[in-house]
């Protein structure tokens, strides 16, 4: 009768599984966003037009592109629990909302600081920086969807939903931002970092976005153990590693 | 002991018994439009008399009013039928569950959407709308809010079973109004400098479709969600 | 005779599991209810029984395990088991704004039927003279039968009635179960969970299955 | 290496304000994310454990009954 109980084989493997893979993700983030961050600060050249204050785009870029990557990467695991009703790709969608949220944040603020000595103002309705906060708002809502509901099992499947809606929406807000802000803007304020950039400034982008998708994978991973044993507190496995941490 | 409902019968019959509520339960009706009518009058007072002022930011008060008005008043739109258990029936009904949600949905949009847009014109009068402005007002307001019905009832469908409703709400569906504000406020400005706008209306009807198609199967899945 | 044992089986729960706040409800629960059953589930409160029910609805999803209407998941074609499956939980969808024949009127149309008489149909629940009574005002027994006044007037086969005779007095209890023995009798089956003994339908007609409250 | 001097690299110049609130606020968040991250695991692991001695009680109480 207590068959099922036993045939744990899928969220325990998934949680062991998740543990071999950390330290590597831990490793490679921690040494590519070392390495990216001092060579962009220290061994970049300095950018004739903005000075030593471009050196903010080093975090910036990243944080910006993997905005938008780890929310497909959620909405994608909130489809597959959806769909196939496959339960860690629930766990997983949950625990990369609150760190997509953050480094949404983190794209919004680094954009102000750069955003301050360049234009002489801290936000400008500029069409990358009102997505991007409508993305942080959709992240907010993800998150606080998920954390409304009691029952956690429901509480995926309705911000799996809300997910899937709004990766429907994402290309139609960012549409009608972008023309919007181009009928409002005058054309002289312009993020120019599509202009062709020298290797030596490049390299040190680079290895920084990969560095942050680590960051996030690691991060993931972490997030993700702990909502697998929250989720099967019931399990015999789990038990047995709540009575060997646990506190009196 | 046959059965023979079609599919148009059992939408107006689902239709007809949401009006008619709606009519012994006055309040319903009312209370939105009093809080459009209400926002929009504060603004004069917040920003000053000026015509000219006024007139520059009409369409954007206007909508934005519209836009939390709708919301406001969404949030009844499945919470009656939760709590006695009707949405429980309907969801077990033999009928097709978008259909049925369809039919909540327009129910809700002739109660408080129709009435929205009867009454935007007296305000905009208030607000010194340019006189070039008002055929553009009432097309936007007509393809607009009903797109803020479908996508609101997403958000509404989800929470109904929750506690706390209001703030969560408005952080859900808002971010997903914004498209439909922008291009129906660009619309009334562009009119009112005598440009076309045709194109923002062709967008604002592309949404309407859009949504017609997609937002009742996701309310249905919403409401599954939600009753569980 | 295998074959006809399948033929008559209405409804199977397999291997269900329900988890509700990290507690475990009831796991791996299976069981087959054929055609002419009429069966109680009983247990203590907090075991499930509504849960269950949900479940056998196909309102709520189970953690584990799946349910069959004549061998077919009610997932998959979920529109045909609605068709033949009547359910009434603890509010059964009485609107408070509506008369006792316009909510009987609306939740038969809305099931499907198109040609009824909603007066006779009250009459038989005894709201004969309430018809045009808004529902908000009728009593609980009142506003209860209004609701039960669809079993007088139905073809579903499965009926899953959770807490039915609240609120009913004792001979509204019996004519609820001579209904359900005609019923059983036709070739359908009833469901329901109930805390009051029934008088008619003895213990060797009733089928129950007993769930019981559990820690973990 | 672009700087001259330490005070130099410090001073990016003229925009240390921006540019080190900008990396202060990335890696102050992601500290604390990460952290918020290791300790929920042990958070949980507490919650189960409190709950098995919280049935454990209960069942105490049902068969001494």
């Amino acid at each position: 009768m207590w068959k099922w109980l036993h045939s744990y084989a899928d969220p325990e493997r998934a949680y062991n599984l998740s543990g071999k893979l950390l330290p590597w993700f831990a490793m490679l983030a921690t040494a590519l966003v070392g390495i990216g961050s001092v060579w962009g600060l220290v061994f970049a050249p300095v950018d004739y037009q903005m000075g030593d204050s471009y050196r903010i785009i080093f975090i910036h870029v990243p944080a910006a592109s993997m905005s938008m990557a780890a929310y497909m990467a959620m909405a994608t695991s909130a489809f597959i629990g959806l769909v196939w009703q496959i339960k860690s790709a629930d766990w997983a969608a949950a625990a990369i909302a609150p760190i997509g949220a953050v480094i949404t944040l983190i794209a919004l603020i680094t954009g102000a600081t750069w955003g301050k000595p360049m234009w002489g103002t801290w936000w400008v309705w500029d069409a990358r920086l009102t997505a991007e906060l409508v993305l942080l708002f959709l992240y907010l809502g993800i998150i606080s969807l998920y954390a409304s509901f009691e029952d956690k099992v429901l509480a995926a499947r309705a911000a799996g939903i809300l997910a899937i809606v709004g990766v429907i929406n994402i290309p139609i807000i960012k549409y009608s931002v972008e023309w919007w802000s181009s009928l409002h803007q005058p054309s002289t304020i312009r993020i120019t970092e599509k202009s062709a950039m020298p290797t030596e400034m490049l390299y040190p982008l680079l290895i920084n976005i990969l560095g942050f998708g680590m960051m996030i994978g690691a991060i993931t991973l972490i997030r993700f153990r702990a909502e697998i044993l929250a989720r099967n507190g019931m399990r015999p496995w789990v038990r047995e590693l709540a009575k060997a941490e646990g506190v009196k | 002991m046959k059965k023979g409902i079609s599919f148009r019968q059992a939408f107006f019959t689902l239709l007809k018994r949401d009006l008619q509520i709606a009519i012994r339960h006055k309040g319903d009706i009312f209370n939105p439009l009093l809080f459009f009518i209400l926002v929009v009058t504060l603004f004069p007072l917040g920003i000053g008399p000026e015509p000219q002022v006024l007139s520059r930011v009409a369409p954007g008060v206007i909508w934005v009013a519209a836009l939390l008005a709708s919301m406001l008043s969404l949030e009844r739109l499945f919470k009656a039928d939760f709590v006695d258990g009707s949405l429980e029936q309907m969801l077990l009904s033999p009928q097709p569950l978008p259909l049925m949600v369809l039919a909540k949905v327009l129910a809700h949009w002739i109660l408080t959407g129709v009435p929205l847009i009867l009454v935007a014109p007296l305000l905009a009068v208030l607000l010194h709308l340019d006189d070039n402005s008002y055929g553009a007002l009432m097309a936007t307001l007509a393809l607009g809010t009903p797109v803020l019905s479908l996508l609101g009832a997403i958000g509404v469908a989800l929470t109904v079973g929750l506690h706390k409703g209001g703030v969560l709400l408005s952080l859900l569906i808002l971010p997903l109004y914004i498209p439909v504000l922008i291009f129906a406020t660009s619309a009334i400005d562009a009119s009112s400098l005598n440009l076309p706008y045709s194109g923002h209306l062709a967008i604002i009807g592309a949404m309407l479709v859009g949504s017609l198609i997609l937002a009742p199967f996701a309310i249905g899945a919403s409401l599954r969600v939600s009753t569980n | 005779m295998a074959e006809q044992q399948i033929a008559k089986t209405l409804l199977s729960a397999n291997q269900l599991t329900c988890i509700r706040e990290e507690r475990i409800l009831f796991d791996e629960l299976s069981f087959e209810i054929t055609a002419g059953e009429i069966v109680q589930i009983e247990g203590p409160n907090g075991s499930g029984k509504t849960s269950l029910l949900r479940i056998l609805a196909g309102l709520s999803r189970p953690y584990a395990g799946e349910v069959y209407y004549q061998g077919e998941d009610i997932t998959r074609n979920r529109d045909e088991y609605n068709d033949d499956l009547l359910y009434l939980g603890h509010l059964a969808g009485v609107k408070t704004e509506l008369t006792a024949e316009e909510n009987l009127n609306f939740n038969l149309r809305i099931s499907g039927y198109d040609e009824f008489d909603t007066r006779g149909i009250l009459a038989k629940v005894n709201l004969a003279g309430f018809e045009e009574a808004l529902a908000g005002h009728l009593s609980a027994g009142q506003h209860r039968r209004t609701a039960l006044a669809r079993l007088w007037h139905t073809n579903c086969k499965i009926w899953l009635l959770d807490e039915p005779f609240t609120a009913i007095d004792k001979k509204g209890v019996e004519e609820l179960e001579h209904i359900f023995l005609d019923h059983a009798k036709r070739g359908g089956c009833v469901i329901l969970t109930t805390h009051q003994d029934m008088g008619i339908i003895g213990d060797d007609i009733l089928r129950k299955i007993s769930l019981e409250y559990r820690f973990v | 290496m672009q700087f001259d001097s330490l005070a130099d690299f410090f001073n990016m110049g003229g925009y240390a304000f921006y540019v080190w609130l900008a990396y202060g606020v990335t890696f102050l968040s992601i500290g604390m994310l990460v952290t918020h991250s290791l300790r929920q695991k042990r958070k949980v692991l507490v919650g189960i454990s409190q709950k098995i001695q919280r049935e454990e009680r209960l069942k105490e109480n049902r068969s001494t009954k």
